[in-house]
């Protein structure tokens, strides 16, 4: 077909000021390239991006019938779609257009100005040979499914899903913990309003549980993804709770009724600072609130011996030790990922004695100690139960080293503040910060530091070097020692602490790797998932309709997190209402009458795009779940699979052109 | 003289299988040896090259050369008929594509006298004899063609007008070949007359062979029994019909053995070689480096194994480091 | 030519790791050998070991191949496939007497603007040191061999029709 | 007059080499990666006799106030224990730097006068340098012979107790052959200085 | 089992008596040792602060002669250990470096190529011989003896290659294996400040006070080193150091070679308990509760 009309091909080699100008000769370019067949016009500018520099193309290509466009100026993944929009508006197949990249390739990375031109002629020979070849292609519009999953359903999972909730679309929301919360549920105040952490998630909570649009899976994981922007396929593995979702009214008789008569397990939510039961409640106010049995305690489930008393005692026969792991299949149109952070595994730094001397405390366990409705009851107590005469907060742990995480962790400043405060509340004790640099960067931050100070809390500028417990001096005697420098006054200081409670720093989730390659998006070399930008781009991720929120994506404290959940809510948004997705049209296809049907494509195809016709004998490619990468042309031994817009042909030709230059 | 067309067969550097071919064709000879006159078939029958020389140019309507191209004399037979003949077909695999002939591309022709005339272990030829394209004794001059440097298919030497692949080329492409000659309904010139399908195709194992195929371990004939009912690469035997055209009749297939390629690649595959090779190693078990170059080590020569048949018209033609000492 | 001969480099780059990387290398104005000519595929996986004969037979003193890191392949698995196919394929140009340092595998993701840098002038010094391959002018040698027959038999002809 | 010292450091008090000569020395690379947290200070067991915390000759240095860390007493007290190194968060081969400000102030003589340490040093490195090997005893008795004679005195004590439990012998220790030691240090002329001539 | 052997000039000094027991206790292991010959001060923290360069060439020359040897190198003083790893260390991290000391070594007849490793004792008997096969070998098991091991600072800083540096198990472990007690405490691997002892006593010999100090609270009846230069400085200068810390009661202090030594059933010659200014076997006799009869 092409080759029946004339190949009428327009050259234009850009200026770009003198970013390209300066180090190519772009009128030798020209010259050179008007001499090539097929070539009716070749043409330098100073801006072909510019309005006026389209322009120029658009009246060329109606005044010189021409069908076939070259663009040699920046790189294609700048403005390949700006040159492909100018050929559409003058009535051509944007298709119809390849551009030559001379200046991220060519001005930018050479000096000698004769050898970078000379490549610049090669490449847009390159370039001329194979547009010659191009076919007309259309981009294919999918529509989107409406359906949104989020996963992880922490403080930034719910205000995701909520905000879609409100909107009127429907959410799967997937937490593999029996209950919704995430690590805000853990907390008993926030900083810098003090208001109870509590009081302002419980309400979301509950509304999450009652949404109608909502459908909340917890005890689940994403187990498998498939499909495209608009159109994902998920398998969710939802694990067994051992009690029916639907029976249980979360009355806790069963709890009560355990063979076990008290607490004997360490309690995951509490830090194991208490104690609980085979069968149990995470917390009081769990969403949803149902019961959960722990198979590594059951005796039932450990050892299929047990007299069963919880089952007796629930009247709605809710307890269900058959249940098995159950696969879900949900179709959604885009994705939220919140699957949040971990905390710093103290023990990985001995000098502070985590695990050796038994008044150290974590950051996490403190927040559980000073919650009225904690472990303690909300009192701050050592491990023998007295009251500390002091406390030591060491900020910084784990952060802002190069041996553990390089990364500032952002919140444990305000945390540390915040947990300073509070523990002065409750034991009047005196409290000593120990900090590398205040940074209390964000509204109303700055003057709560202020009022800590203010409040007669120590403030030590200096890493603290080692906890011991040896003393030098008698008063140190029977205390943890903290031995740091005290960088403002310059001297090096002993300070006898009753209690040191170390800050920890956040760190990507154990599986955050896994989580990177199932949803095939980026992650920086610490495991944190990367944006699409840092600043245009923030909630984005490479992939189409995977959206990032809260500290799964960096540490961020909860007002940041919050924003940013609304704001990957906004970007679903703004892909449903729009209602379709443009597939670009590199996608492969086979040529049927040649293929031999030896499957050796089908299995290469990472997203199952391929299938084999038995009647016909030969492989089909559903364009749908083709991405176009083009795996199973380079594997199909009779060449009987094509890329759009990476034919053999036409690569073989680009290859060839490109070299033919000498 | 009768006014049938006329049909020369010859043969150059070639096994005389093709020959075998053209006898395999049975009582549809006939069919053949009635419709035509064969004026020349060195293999059957008597000629004088002078014969051939007195005709008119184009007065053969077809010539079928088989064999590559390695001496100076097939060369000239080549242009010979090239000119009396209006048209010119390749015949078999060494004249479509080079054959085995032109796995001698991996050696210097030095090394291949010397091999031939003095290191073969059933060589005697205390004075090193050679033979010399030109020996004078008593006034009387015996000339010898002259070996080339390189072995080539038919069509790097002349124009070619269609080709019939295969080692040996199956009888019944040739009858076709020859009647769609004679009804004069040709194909476009440069054509290979076989269908331009892989062998796959019409394989009797293809419905045993796994969709999901993923080679662990390359196994060659010799190295284990071969389940006659199994796709050959299912069981790990290095097979080339996924990339082969098709038209043989998977007769070594059938006959229990691999596809070893000799029908070369379909019209849309520039080396056949480069083809396969990205196909079989597109299926290799692994990710992991090391463990690839267990793998593969299962195709102790991949030159050998994907050029078997042509090494003359593959991107490459030849073992290069051989010149760059020239 | 070999007068003033310099390695001519064919590069062909995935669209999301190497060639991004390349543009970041731009950007960077990170300065390297003017040698290379980038073909753009959407996935090292779409390189198909015919591009890299044809490079060669095209004239390519040097072919270099860029993907992304294993496991980060923007295709899940593409860079993969093309590991498994340059494995077979070293081991085959070296049979063909193609040396080792003209065909390169390198991954490169989108941040490692420098690595092209490197590799580049790495590879161009490589092949600088090892000489031109001109392979097609190579052919044309070989085929002196058989430019004369035709003329000759035209010339008896010609002789035998007098 | 009352011993009152101006404290202010002037721009002319710098020199605008030093932390980069100090940084060019093998092990003293990340000088300037330092964020002042003083976990050096903090691990340094010997930090409490310092003028200067260690923290502060980092940044002292870094600032390029040469004469103030040359002539302080911290680089003599540090024993090399290396603790600060492994402990400093941001990998700075802080012992190394010691080393290096050593021997510049070696160099240029501006170790603090009556810093015995310096004179052992020497001490030390004539005798190894000739002998090839040391004997304890002679060195320290050498060396307070040179630095503090009056303390010799005070240790007639803890010599006797050596005597009596048979580890006090006053033997010259020395390589057998101490020339194949000599030929090999002729060669290596040191980058980052020698004894100052 | 084959070793080269490093004594450096404390072992021929002060410390003959880590010399004497560390060979003995190899002898009844059936390790042979090999002193290297015309072996040279390993440069030590003096050394270095004068001439790095030369400093590197002075241990690069000890380690060169060990490689011709091909067997690894023991090296039982701290300081030497330490010294010799800083140098093999230094030697790869900075080629250039590394080029000009060999160059000095290639003029003396040398080559270095760095593959021979510097081991401590600790690392050999524990991680080589094993502690059981020490446990075999005790005869006179220190049952009752509560030991404070002491690691001081260069066994396991900068470069940790076979222990712990923050919790040190091996001396500890050794201890137990011939019946000892060990007693926990927090400054196993503080600076004893040994090298300021000789020129700054106030210095050295508080920070060597304060170790004692704490080791006795803790329940030590003994000081067990794997250092000369710690022993020394623990041990001679304990009259002064009383003078600061009247709490200080006068404590032994032995290298652990010695007490395997004695646990292993040798004689003075081997034990060396006579070499201290603190009498060792009275503690001995009066905290190790003799073994009933026929227990071993």
């Amino acid at each position: 077909m092409e080759n029946k009309e004339e190949i009428r091909i327009g050259f234009y080699v850009c200026h770009c000021g003198t970013n390209i100008a300066s180090v190519i000769d772009v009128a030798s370019v020209a010259e050179y390239v008007s001499t090539l067949p097929n070539v009716v016009l070749a043409k330098d500018y100073k801006y072909m991006c510019s309005e006026p520099g389209q322009d120029l193309i658009i009246a060329d290509i109606k005044e010189h019938r021409l069908n076939r466009i070259v663009v040699s100026a920046c790189s294609p993944l700048l403005h390949e779609p700006t040159f492909r929009g100018a050929a559409r508006r003058a009535g051509l197949n944007p298709f119809y257009v390849q551009m030559v990249n001379i200046r991220e390739h060519g001005s930018w990375v050479h000096e000698d100005r004769a050898k970078a031109t000379e490549k610049a002629k090669a490449l847009a020979r390159g370039a001329i040979g194979r547009v010659a070849l191009h076919k007309p292609l259309e981009k294919r519009r999918v529509s989107v499914n409406p359906d949104v999953m989020v996963v992880g359903a922490g403080i930034a999972g719910i205000q995701a899903a909520l905000t879609l909730a409100k909107a009127g679309k429907r959410v799967y929301l997937i937490e593999r913990e029996p209950t919704i919360g995430g690590h805000m549920a853990q907390f008993d105040k926030t900083f810098p309003t003090l208001d109870c952490a509590a009081c302002i998630l419980t309400p979301k909570m509950s509304d999450v549980r009652s949404h109608p649009n909502i459908t909340l899976l917890t005890m689940s994981e994403v187990e498998k993804i498939e499909g495209f922007v608009g159109n994902y396929k998920v398998t969710v593995k939802k694990n067994p709770r051992y009690v029916d979702e639907e029976l249980c009214v979360g009355c806790l008789d069963c709890i009560d009724q355990c063979v076990f008569k008290q607490g004997k397990f360490a309690d995951h939510f509490n830090l194991g600072l208490s104690k609980r039961k085979p069968v149990y409640i995470p917390f009081p106010q769990a969403t949803p609130k149902l019961v959960v049995i722990d198979p590594k305690a059951c005796l039932q489930l450990m050892t299929g011996k047990c007299k069963q008393s919880c089952v007796d005692a629930c009247d709605r026969g809710a307890i269900r030790f058959d249940q098995k792991p159950e696969h879900i299949q949900i179709e959604v149109g885009s994705v939220i990922i919140a699957t949040g952070y971990k905390t710093f595994d103290p023990r990985r730094m001995p000098q502070y004695g985590y695990g050796q001397y038994e008044n150290v405390f974590t950051s996490l366990e403190v927040e559980r100690m000073v919650t009225a409705s904690g472990p303690t009851g909300g009192h701050i107590a050592l491990r023998n139960g007295e009251k500390p005469k002091s406390i030591g907060l060491i900020y910084c742990v784990g952060s802002r080293d190069n041996r553990y995480n390089k990364w500032c962790s952002r919140v444990c400043c305000m945390t540390a503040l915040k947990l300073g405060h509070l523990v002065k509340e409750h034991t009047g004790a005196e409290v000593f910060n120990f900090y590398i640099d205040m940074r209390a960067a964000g509204k109303g931050y700055e003057e709560f530091y202020h009022k800590m100070l203010e409040e007669g809390i120590h403030f030590i500028r200096g890493k603290v070097a080692e906890i011991t417990d040896w003393a030098m001096t008698p008063e140190e005697e029977g205390h943890l020692v903290v031995r740091v420098e005290d960088t403002l006054a310059g001297v090096v200081r002993r300070i006898p602490i009753d209690m040191v409670v170390l800050v920890l720093g956040l760190e990507p989730q154990e599986d955050s790797r896994e989580v990177q390659r199932m949803f095939n998006i980026s992650c920086s070399t610490e495991g944190f998932f990367l944006e699409k930008h840092p600043k245009l781009a923030p909630v984005s991720t490479n992939t189409d309709g995977i959206f990032l929120a809260g500290c799964c994506q960096g540490p961020k404290d909860i007002p940041d997190t919050v924003a940013q959940a609304g704001a990957a809510a906004a970007e679903c948004l703004a892909l449903i209402d729009k209602g379709y997705v443009e597939m670009e049209p590199m996608t492969s296809f086979v040529v049927e009458e040649e293929c031999s049907g030896c499957k050796t494509c089908i299995n290469l195809c990472p997203y199952n795009a391929i299938t084999r016709d038995d009647v016909k004998g030969v492989a089909v490619i559903n364009e749908a779940l083709c991405k176009g990468c083009g795996v199973c042309v380079s594997a199909c031994p009779s060449g009987s699979i094509k890329q759009n817009l990476f034919e053999d042909d036409e690569i073989f030709r680009e290859i060839q052109e490109v070299l033919a230059y000498v | 003289m009768s006014d049938k067309p006329k049909v020369a067969l010859y043969w150059c550097a070639s096994c005389g299988g093709c020959e075998e071919s053209v006898v395999d064709l049975a009582e549809d000879i006939l069919t053949v040896v009635g419709a035509v006159d064969i004026i020349l078939w060195p293999v059957a029958m008597d000629f004088k090259r002078k014969s051939i020389e007195e005709m008119a140019d184009g007065e053969i309507t077809v010539t079928m050369i088989n064999g590559a191209i390695r001496t100076s004399e097939q060369e000239e037979m080549a242009h010979l008929l090239r000119k009396k003949s209006k048209i010119m077909v390749a015949y078999g695999s060494c004249a479509h594509t080079g054959g085995i002939p032109s796995l001698s591309n991996g050696f210097e022709r030095e090394q291949i006298l010397k091999y031939v005339y003095q290191e073969a272990p059933t060589v005697k030829n205390p004075n090193n004899t050679r033979p010399q394209t030109e020996y004078t004794e008593n006034g009387w001059t015996a000339t010898l063609p002259e070996f080339r440097n390189v072995c080539r298919a038919l069509d790097q030497v002349i124009d070619v007008d269609y080709y019939i692949p295969g080692c040996a080329p199956n009888p019944k492409l040739l009858l076709d070949a020859v009647l769609a000659i004679l009804k004069g309904e040709l194909p476009p010139k440069g054509t290979v007359l076989a269908p331009d399908k892989a062998l796959c195709d019409g394989c009797p194992r293809l419905p045993t062979k796994p969709i999901d195929l993923k080679i662990g371990e390359f196994k060659r004939p010799w190295q284990a029994k071969i389940d006659p009912e199994v796709c050959m690469l299912a069981q790990g035997f290095v097979c080339l019909g996924p990339a082969t055209r098709s038209g043989c009749g998977e007769r070594c297939i059938r006959g229990n053995m691999p596809c070893t390629g000799c029908f070369g690649p379909t019209s849309k595959v520039h080396d056949h070689g480069a083809k396969i090779l990205s196909a079989l190693a597109s299926v290799v078990d692994a990710n992991d480096e090391p463990e690839i170059q267990r793998i593969l080590a299962g195709i102790p020569d991949p030159v050998g194994t994907f050029y078997r048949y042509g090494m003359a018209k593959s991107l490459i033609r030849r073992k290069l480091s051989l010149l760059s000492s020239k | 030519m070999s007068e003033q001969w310099d390695p001519k480099i064919l590069a062909i780059f995935c669209n999301w790791c190497t060639y991004t990387a390349a543009d970041l290398a731009g950007v960077s104005r990170l300065k390297y050998e003017p040698n290379v000519r980038v073909v753009r595929v959407m996935c090292s996986g779409r390189i198909d070991p015919q591009f890299v004969l044809t490079a060669f037979a095209s004239g390519a003193d040097g072919v270099l191949i860029g993907g992304c890191h294993p496991g980060d392949c923007h295709y899940v698995e593409g860079n993969y496939k093309t590991l498994r196919r340059v494995t077979l394929l070293k081991r085959m140009l070296q049979d063909f007497g193609i040396e080792p340092d003209r065909f390169r595998l390198e991954w490169i993701s989108a941040s490692e603007g420098d690595r092209v840098q490197k590799v580049v002038n790495d590879m161009v010094a490589k092949v600088r040191a090892l000489g031109p391959l001109n392979l097609p002018g190579r052919i044309v040698e070989w085929d002196k061999e058989v430019e004369h027959m035709q003329s000759e038999i035209d010339a008896r002809e010609g002789v035998a029709h007098v | 007059m009352y011993g009152i010292k101006r404290h202010i450091r002037y721009d002319s008090d710098r020199d605008n080499n030093f932390s980069d000569e100090i940084m060019a020395v093998p092990g003293c690379e990340n000088l300037d990666h330092c964020i002042q947290c003083g976990t050096c200070s903090g691990t340094c067991p010997l930090s409490i006799y310092m003028d200067l915390t260690p923290r502060k000759v980092i940044n002292l240095t870094r600032a390029g106030f040469k004469d103030d860390v040359l002539s302080c007493h911290t680089i003599w007290l540090c024993s090399s224990c290396y603790a600060c190194v492994c402990q400093c968060p941001r990998e700075i081969g802080i012992t190394d730097i010691m080393y290096a400000l050593k021997q510049r102030a070696m160099r240029e003589g501006k170790y603090p006068k009556g810093m015995p340490t310096p004179v052992l040093a020497r001490v030390f490195y004539n005798t190894v340098s000739n002998r090839g090997r040391i004997s304890e005893i002679r060195l320290v008795i050498s060396f307070l012979g040179r630095a503090h004679w009056q303390r010799l005195i005070g240790m007639w004590k803890i010599g006797l107790n050596l005597m009596s439990s048979k580890r006090f012998s006053l033997k010259a220790e020395r390589m057998d052959r101490p020339g194949e030691l000599q030929s090999v240090l002729s060669v290596i002329n040191s980058p980052n200085g020698g004894v100052r001539k | 089992m084959k070793y080269s052997y490093f004594p450096g000039c404390s072992l021929k000094g002060t410390g003959k008596a880590y010399e004497k027991s560390f060979l003995a206790v190899c002898k009844a292991l059936n390790i042979e040792i090999n002193e290297l010959d015309n072996w040279n001060c390993c440069g030590a923290t003096a050394y270095m602060s004068v001439d790095e360069m030369k400093a590197l060439g002075l241990s690069a020359r000890n380690l060169a002669l060990a490689e011709a040897r091909g067997l690894d190198l023991v090296a039982p003083c701290a300081a030497c250990y330490g010294i010799l790893i800083h140098t093999w260390d230094d030697m790869e991290k900075y080629p250039q470096r590394g080029d000009q000391v060999k160059a000095g070594l290639d003029k003396a007849g040398l080559k270095y190529t760095g593959k021979v490793k510097v081991r401590h004792p600790l690392d050999v008997l524990c991680n080589d011989v094993g502690l059981d096969k020490i446990k075999e070998k005790v005869k006179r098991p220190l049952t009752g003896l509560k030991l404070a091991s002491y690691y001081g600072c260069r066994i396991l800083r900068p470069i940790a290659t076979f222990d712990n540096p923050e919790n040190p198990r091996s001396m500890d472990d050794l201890m137990e294996a011939i019946g000892g007690t060990p007693v926990e405490y927090p400054l196993k691997t503080k600076c004893c400040s040994a090298s300021h002892t000789g020129t700054l006593p106030e210095v050295g010999q508080q920070m060597s006070g304060i170790l004692i100090r704490e080791m006795e609270k803790r329940g030590a009846d003994i000081i067990v080193t794997g250092c000369p230069l710690c022993q020394f400085n623990l041990e001679v200068f304990q009259e002064p150091i009383r003078k600061r810390f009247p709490e200080i009661r006068p404590i032994p202090v032995v290298s652990f070679t010695q007490l395997i030594a004695y646990a292993f059933g040798l004689g003075e010659n081997e034990c060396c308990f006579k070499n201290h200014t603190v009498p060792v076997q009275k503690v001995i006799d009066e905290k190790v509760k003799p073994v009933a009869a026929g227990a071993r």
